[in-house]
């Protein structure tokens, strides 16, 4: 199994590495097929679950519907977009869920002692920048395994949001400085969600600086074999330092849209907000020992779990059978790109000798 | 010398495809018992996969394999064992957590009863190995050992698997001299008693010492299959390159010049280095030979940085501070490592990325990667004749030779003023090694110091204007001119000194 | 003030007793914890609170360590009070009374109960919601929010929606916020509003999936209604702290209030009474609903000025 | 950051390997010590802890208190040792407290329906080893990611835990046939647990099956390299589904200590029980990607995991508190074992070089 670590196997296929220049008219689809490369079955199975749902729920495709979609997804992209730099560079961020929480709390506090808008978000930001250096330089200085490490700070983040309000939730709703972060996350322009607009520019950075930067270089090959790495000039433990520092500034940005959402910052955490986030980047296409993968898949592992919700939502599914829909959908979606590696569904692939 | 016993393997038009390549083309070969087969060919040439077909570790397109005349479909690997097939593949196939002991009885560990019987496991794997006169705790973890001892282990298990027919890739490739020459002793002894033997190998004189016939291949199809030794090197050469080798090791058209690389008193802080002093000038190619843990990796290793020492290191006079890799790559000491599998590769990244990846700093402004990115590695590809169908490809889908000179390609480009290059060419062929020193010349020509250490001796006489020799951890003695030789050498890699009076020269 | 009745207890002073909390780091149940420890205080007992976090397991471990430090009484708010019965046996046996909240067995001395999840008259509040909701908007559309499949959720929301359309209301759809957050039921409702947009109320089972509710009913460009005038009805319940804040906000149209201070006070009483040797009874705490109406009389836990004496509680 | 898998770095010492028959008289302390290879940390973590307790708590050190910690933590133990197979064997199986919700049901339903005691736990014991079944095969055979399988898994068996009773709970506290494992999972003989026994009797077979069987041998050598096991002859695909059937029963087995002990069976899921097991055998020293560790590791981790809760509990330290002290003391206790290894407490380790 150790082997297996790529959600399919075998072709880890030039997902992350640079288009290889072959292009032409037509065949578009094939070649978004074949470029998908981990990520093939749950793209696949994205667009059959958006045929399925557009057929059977005409509200589906509506544009409200798909604000709907972005709007609560958005706190899990930018998690995920985050978790996918700690995994590609052979890590994992447990906390990243508590970590938020605490940025969430920083800055409802911060609001609630009457400071502005700014400083608040600034706030918050710094704190998540801090929880990131802490996980970093235990795992990057002090040599504890990243597992130990963000399971610990994990407990921590959670019980320090707990203490900063006493367990309460607090709400910003009628704070005159929560205003603009509001209009931002809930606001649109000429019927985009800003939201959207800034999920789409930030992965496109974020897939811009995996790729054509010698950061991001260094991450995958930090991942891929941290030794190769190390001899290569690549500053190891700065990275290590830097993608858990980029997970945490993700939980704060995250806890910003959350809490501008709810009008309130709130110390609970979804107990299964860690697990969908992680699920995405994996689903994605991102092996979960490192060194491949990108952004991209992570945004279609984002949208395939978030569609199946909304369609389970409004395909009023009884609450005990959406767990038996989730995971059925996954794992048949999965399938579809093994069953292309292995030849099964043939899409104009060049024939065998 | 058995012609007339049937076949025990015969592969009869083969193919093999892989996305972007044709590996095989209708390939045939066929081994008897008691038959030492080499398998030959360049870089890439399909060697290795007819090897796997051959061992159920990859199936054919199309093609028939026959074991004991009869069609036989060699599922998987474990197939292959119960027809007495045994295979050593290129890439060590160990598991690296485990005691040395369980690795040589993998798949088929020693039991009483219903239980594993770990003291006979012991005791019949510390025989195993002191048959390859290999003493190895063997309940150190396999891990912890250096590829050389690695490779004695698979071969431990190999040779002690009663196969009928042993199939060796490139297993000597990380072997010095001695354990070389012991493997191919134990499998002449082996063809003795009747086993068939496929080897594949770089190396022009143990197939000659040792194959009956040479089977050759050219990008997936066979060339010929010719006796041995009888075929005249130049011809078997002519047959795998397709052209003719001329001056092998190349020559340089320059004079030593000032001193770049300054060593005082370089110790590995693991003890396995002792201190060593060097000088190398610009233009001048030093050697350095040793034994298995005389610590000349080690030396290797402590230049880069790649491990912590002490002492001093000078380029051009400017002081480098040890331990660290990227001091050294910026200070201009550019190092291949010799394990390439554990220190040099990414095996999730693709060729390109794998080559620009030293390159990073270079091709980049203000932490952005250069356009010309894509450019640089397809020059870098042809110029180190790395055989690949892109460049995007995964570089563990190269070829094993292939897979080292693009290693050797990132470091090469950097233009740097110090190489240090442990086994340069370990699993590269012979028309490829060629070229490789020739390169290593041009580069010392234009003014670079090169320091190469190698387990194999002809490389170093044929390149380096001396050669240092490691024994015990420490630097014991220097070669140059006249005593440039392996009698030489192996004297002092042995015994710690030269014996002048055994040879009757003056020193 | 109500020292008098303690005084009167004479012996039991200096008691030690334990309370095993599903979840300390509620709202709700840090309220509960205060009214246990203002009980505690004017009986001069001490109360020792263990949290289970949510783990059916750690509580069973919690109620045996309370066991064994030989607790005077035991009040336990089962979080599966199915899973409880051999733990009750052990307590039982060890002569310790057990109350519980919320929650019954064989085992269980006396009950504390929550008047919100009594469903059995018409006074029962979520059939009062259902009639509130049918008065404002005869034969109004209306989305059940429930929780996770945990019995006592699963028996509100049959009670609200039995009474909703015996009171000609429409049940358009009932969601369930498995994951218990508000940003889950924030998507939810999001998703639902959309399919559903003509919808006019939302009872939901707790405060932070109402509170979800309203964040996407806003963002829909909907109105909260003040539980009269226009805009969408949105009830919750738990009289959280956030919840009433939202109340007054008019993000909340009302919450169902079940008094978890008095709640906390009602299982210092049980344990008295049943120290007294009065057990095998239903104590009820008085829920009451928080409206725009009447938000501005809402007093914080510690301005209550209740006594042991005084609390809002019926006994069955 | 890859080859940062276990615990602590570098030395991965004998934990795994047979003893090396090397003994001597006195010196005992400083063999455990040795001996304890990724453990260290974490053994002198709960040693300090132990003591502290012992002190701080008088409570604390009584028979009582310790059968309550061996009774509170088997669940998770019996769940841990499946989990150690499964991680050795280079895998993760994210779906095993909800294969537990759904055997425990099995079983709970069974008893209501008035079968026997040992149709009911034969029942239980079937249906783990179904579930194990269906998440061995989806990854051996289908060759889908065990991430990705067992993510789905989670979800559908948690599904399908709640469908089987409709979310309801099913006291069995006063079914007749209930009492054979009520009596076993609470008795003790001569004060000692039953369940004390059957957890040394699991934890002795456990570590005798992975040292002393082929069996045991493979699932080390798969978690070390699968293309090496592969090579060799190891049958790697029906030694991954084995793994993944042992989990199925540790699930079931699990859920019958649970449900004797609840007096319930319940189709809910205790959100934290998947990472405390996983966190159980990964503090105990079992690498994450494979190929190391053991059981003696993974009761370790159990018990140091389960002595903080008692701990905390004892000392009634502030639910909003908890979080930290727990991450602190796991954080710092691994941190021990880094030490150890740096040298910084050296205690006769023998010379280098
Ligand atoms: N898994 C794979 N995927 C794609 N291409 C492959 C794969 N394995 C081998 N190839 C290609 O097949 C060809 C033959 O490779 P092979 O390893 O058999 O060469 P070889 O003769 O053993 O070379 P060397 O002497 O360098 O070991 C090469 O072009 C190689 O890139
Ligand atoms: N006989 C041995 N037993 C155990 N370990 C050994 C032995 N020889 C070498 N090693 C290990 O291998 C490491 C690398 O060996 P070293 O660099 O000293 O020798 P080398 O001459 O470069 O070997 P090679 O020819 O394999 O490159 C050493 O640090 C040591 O840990
Ligand atoms: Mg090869
Ligand atoms: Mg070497």
């Amino acid at each position: 199994m150790s082997q297996d670590t790529t959600i399919r196997r075998d072709d880890a296929g030039p997902a992350s590495s640079p288009p290889s220049g072959r292009s032409g008219p037509g065949a578009l689809l094939a070649g978004v097929w074949r470029a998908s490369g981990n990520s093939t079955g749950v793209l696949a199975g994205l667009i059959l679950l958006v045929i399925f749902l557009s057929i059977s729920q005409p509200i589906f495709l509506t544009w409200g519907n798909i604000t709907n979609i972005v709007a609560s997804n958005s706190v899990v992209l930018v998690l995920a977009v985050g978790a996918t730099f700690v995994i590609i560079a052979g890590g994992l961020d447990l906390s990243t869920a508590s970590a938020a929480a605490v940025t969430g709390m920083t800055y409802g506090l911060l609001l609630q002692h009457g400071q502005g808008a700014l400083v608040a978000v600034g706030g918050a930001l710094l704190v998540g920048l801090l929880l990131g250096v802490i996980n970093g330089v235990l795992i990057s200085y002090v040599k504890i395994s990243f597992l130990v490490v963000t399971l610990g700070t994990l407990s921590v983040f959670e019980s320090a949001a707990l203490v900063m309000s006493q367990g309460k939730t607090i709400n910003v709703f009628a704070i005159e400085n929560f205003k603009p972060i509001y209009n931002i996350t809930n606001g649109e322009v000429a019927g985009i969600p800003y939201v959207l607009i800034f999920d789409i520019v930030l992965v496109v950075v974020a897939a811009l600086v995996l790729r054509y930067t010698t950061f991001g270089r260094g991450v995958y090959a930090l991942g891929s074999n941290r030794e190769a790495a190390r001899l290569n000039g690549i500053n190891v433990d700065r990275t290590t330092l830097s993608v858990f520092v980029i997970a945490g500034l993700a939980a704060a940005v995250a806890s910003l849209i959350q809490v501008g959402r709810l009008t309130g910052a709130s110390p609970g955490i979804d107990s299964t907000l860690l697990l969908t986030v992680v699920a995405a980047v994996l689903i994605g296409g991102t092996a979960y020992t490192g060194g491949a993968g990108g952004v991209g898949g992570t945004v279609l592992g984002v949208l395939f779990l978030g569609v199946i919700q909304n369609g389970l939502t409004l395909s009023s599914v009884s609450s005990f059978w959406r767990g038996t829909v989730n995971g059925v959908v996954l794992i048949v979606a999965v399938a579809l790109g093994v069953a292309r590696d292995r030849g099964w569904l043939r899409l104009n692939r060049g024939k065998k000798a | 010398m058995n012609a007339n016993t049937a076949p025990l393997v015969e592969v009869r038009g083969v193919s093999k495809r892989y996305p972007g390549v044709l590996a095989l083309d209708d390939a045939s070969l066929s081994v008897r018992p008691g038959e030492v087969v080499a398998l030959t060919g360049e870089n890439g040439s399909g060697k290795s996969t007819l090897s796997k077909i051959i061992g159920g570790a990859e199936q054919p397109d199309g093609g028939v394999v026959l074991v004991d005349g009869a069609e036989t479909v060699i599922a998987n690997p474990a197939t292959a064992l119960k027809l007495g097939i045994v295979m050593i593949s290129q890439e060590l196939t160990l598991a690296p957590e485990l005691t040395v002991a369980e690795n040589v009885f993998l798949g088929r560990l020693p039991r009483r009863g219903r239980f594993i019987d770990w003291a006979t496991m012991r005791t019949r794997a510390r025989e195993e190995l002191a048959a390859l006169d290999v003493h190895v705790d063997v309940d150190a973890k396999v891990a912890d050992l250096s590829v050389e001892l690695q490779q004695e282990v698979e071969i431990a298990r190999a040779v002690s698997s009663q196969a009928r027919l042993l199939i060796l890739d490139e297993a000597t490739s990380s072997l010095s001299e001695h354990a070389t020459e012991r493997l191919l002793e134990l499998v002449r002894e082996q063809a003795r008693r009747g086993v068939a033997v496929l080897m594949i190998s770089h190396r022009m004189p143990e197939l000659y010492s040792t194959a009956g016939s040479a089977v050759v291949l050219r990008d997936g199809r066979l060339v010929g299959t010719v006796p041995l030794p009888a075929t005249p090197e130049s011809q078997l050469v002519r047959m795998m390159v397709g052209r003719e080798l001329n001056d092998y090791y190349g020559s340089r058209d320059c004079t030593p010049g000032e001193v770049v690389l300054q060593v005082r008193d370089l110790a590995s802080a693991d003890g396995a280095l002792a201190p060593t002093s060097f000088e190398v000038r610009s233009g001048e190619i030093v050697g350095i030979a040793g034994l298995v843990g005389s610590g000349k990796a080690q030396l290797g290793m402590a230049l880069g940085g790649a491990v912590a020492a002490s002492g001093e290191v000078r380029v051009n006079g400017t002081p480098v501070a040890l331990g660290d890799p990227r001091r050294a790559l910026s200070a201009g000491i550019g190092l291949v490592p010799d394990d390439r599998k554990r220190a040099a590769l990414l095996p999730t990244r693709s060729v390109a990325h794998n080559m620009t990846l030293t390159w990073l700093p270079k091709i980049s402004r203000f932490g952005v990667v250069s356009r010309s990115e894509n450019r640089r590695v397809r020059e870098a590809i042809a110029e180190y004749g790395v055989k690949t169908s892109s460049p995007a490809k995964l570089i563990t889908q190269l070829s094993g030779g292939n897979q080292q000179k693009a290693i050797l390609g990132r470091i090469f480009a950097l233009g740097c003023p110090v190489y240090v290059l442990s086994e340069p060419t370990r699993g590269v062929d012979v028309g490829s090694k060629s070229q490789i020193y020739a390169l290593l010349q041009r580069l010392t020509e234009n003014g670079a110091a090169v320091v190469i250490i190698s387990s194999e001796l002809p490389e170093l006489i044929g390149l380096a204007d001396r050669v240092l020799v490691c024994f015990q951890g420490a630097v014991h003695g220097e070669c140059s001119g006249e005593q440039l030789t392996e009698v030489h050498l192996n004297a002092i890699a042995v015994s710690g000194r030269t014996h002048t009076e055994d040879f009757g020269e003056p020193s | 003030g109500g020292g008098d009745d303690a005084s009167a207890a004479g012996g039991t002073s200096g008691l030690k007793v334990a309370y095993s909390s599903p979840v300390a780091s509620q709202p709700g149940q840090q309220i509960v914890t205060n009214g246990l420890n203002a009980g505690a205080k004017e009986l001069g007992w001490e109360v020792n609170v263990i949290d289970a976090n949510l783990s059916p397991d750690q509580q069973v471990s919690n109620v045996q360590t309370m066991i064994q430090q030989q607790a005077a009484a035991i009040g336990l708010w089962a979080l599966d009070s199915g899973a409880m019965e051999g733990t009750y046996a052990q307590a039982k046996s060890a002569n310790i009374p057990v109350i519980g909240v919320n929650s019954e067995g064989a085992n269980v001395s006396s009950t504390v109960w929550w008047g919100v999840n009594r469903c059995d008259d018409d006074q029962s509040p979520y059939r009062q919601a259902a009639k509130q909701i049918a008065e404002t908007r005869p034969g109004g559309k209306v989305i059940v929010l429930g929780g996770p499949p945990v019995p006592s959720i699963q028996a509100n929301v049959k009670c609200f929606s039995d009474a909703a359309k015996a009171a000609g209301l429409t049940i358009l759809a009932q969601i369930d916020n498995t994951k218990d957050t508000s940003a889950n039921a924030a998507s939810l409702t999001a998703d639902t509003f959309t399919k559903y947009p003509d919808v006019d109320a939302v009872w939901s089972y707790n405060d932070s999936s109402a509170i979800g509710a309203s964040t996407s009913a806003t963002q829909a460009g909907r109105k909260i209604s003040d539980g009269t005038g226009e805009g969408i009805i949105i009830q919750g319940s738990n009289g959280d702290p956030d919840a009433i804040e939202a109340v007054k906000q008019g993000r909340l149209s009302g919450t169902w209030d079940p008094d978890s201070y008095a709640t906390g006070m009602a299982v210092i009483k049980a344990m008295d009474d049943a120290k007294k040797g009065v057990t095998g009874k239903n104590y009820v705490v008085t829920a009451k609903y928080w409206s725009q109406a009447n938000i501005a009389e809402y007093k914080d836990t510690a301005t209550l000025g209740y006594t042991l004496a005084t609390i809002p509680v019926t006994e069955r």
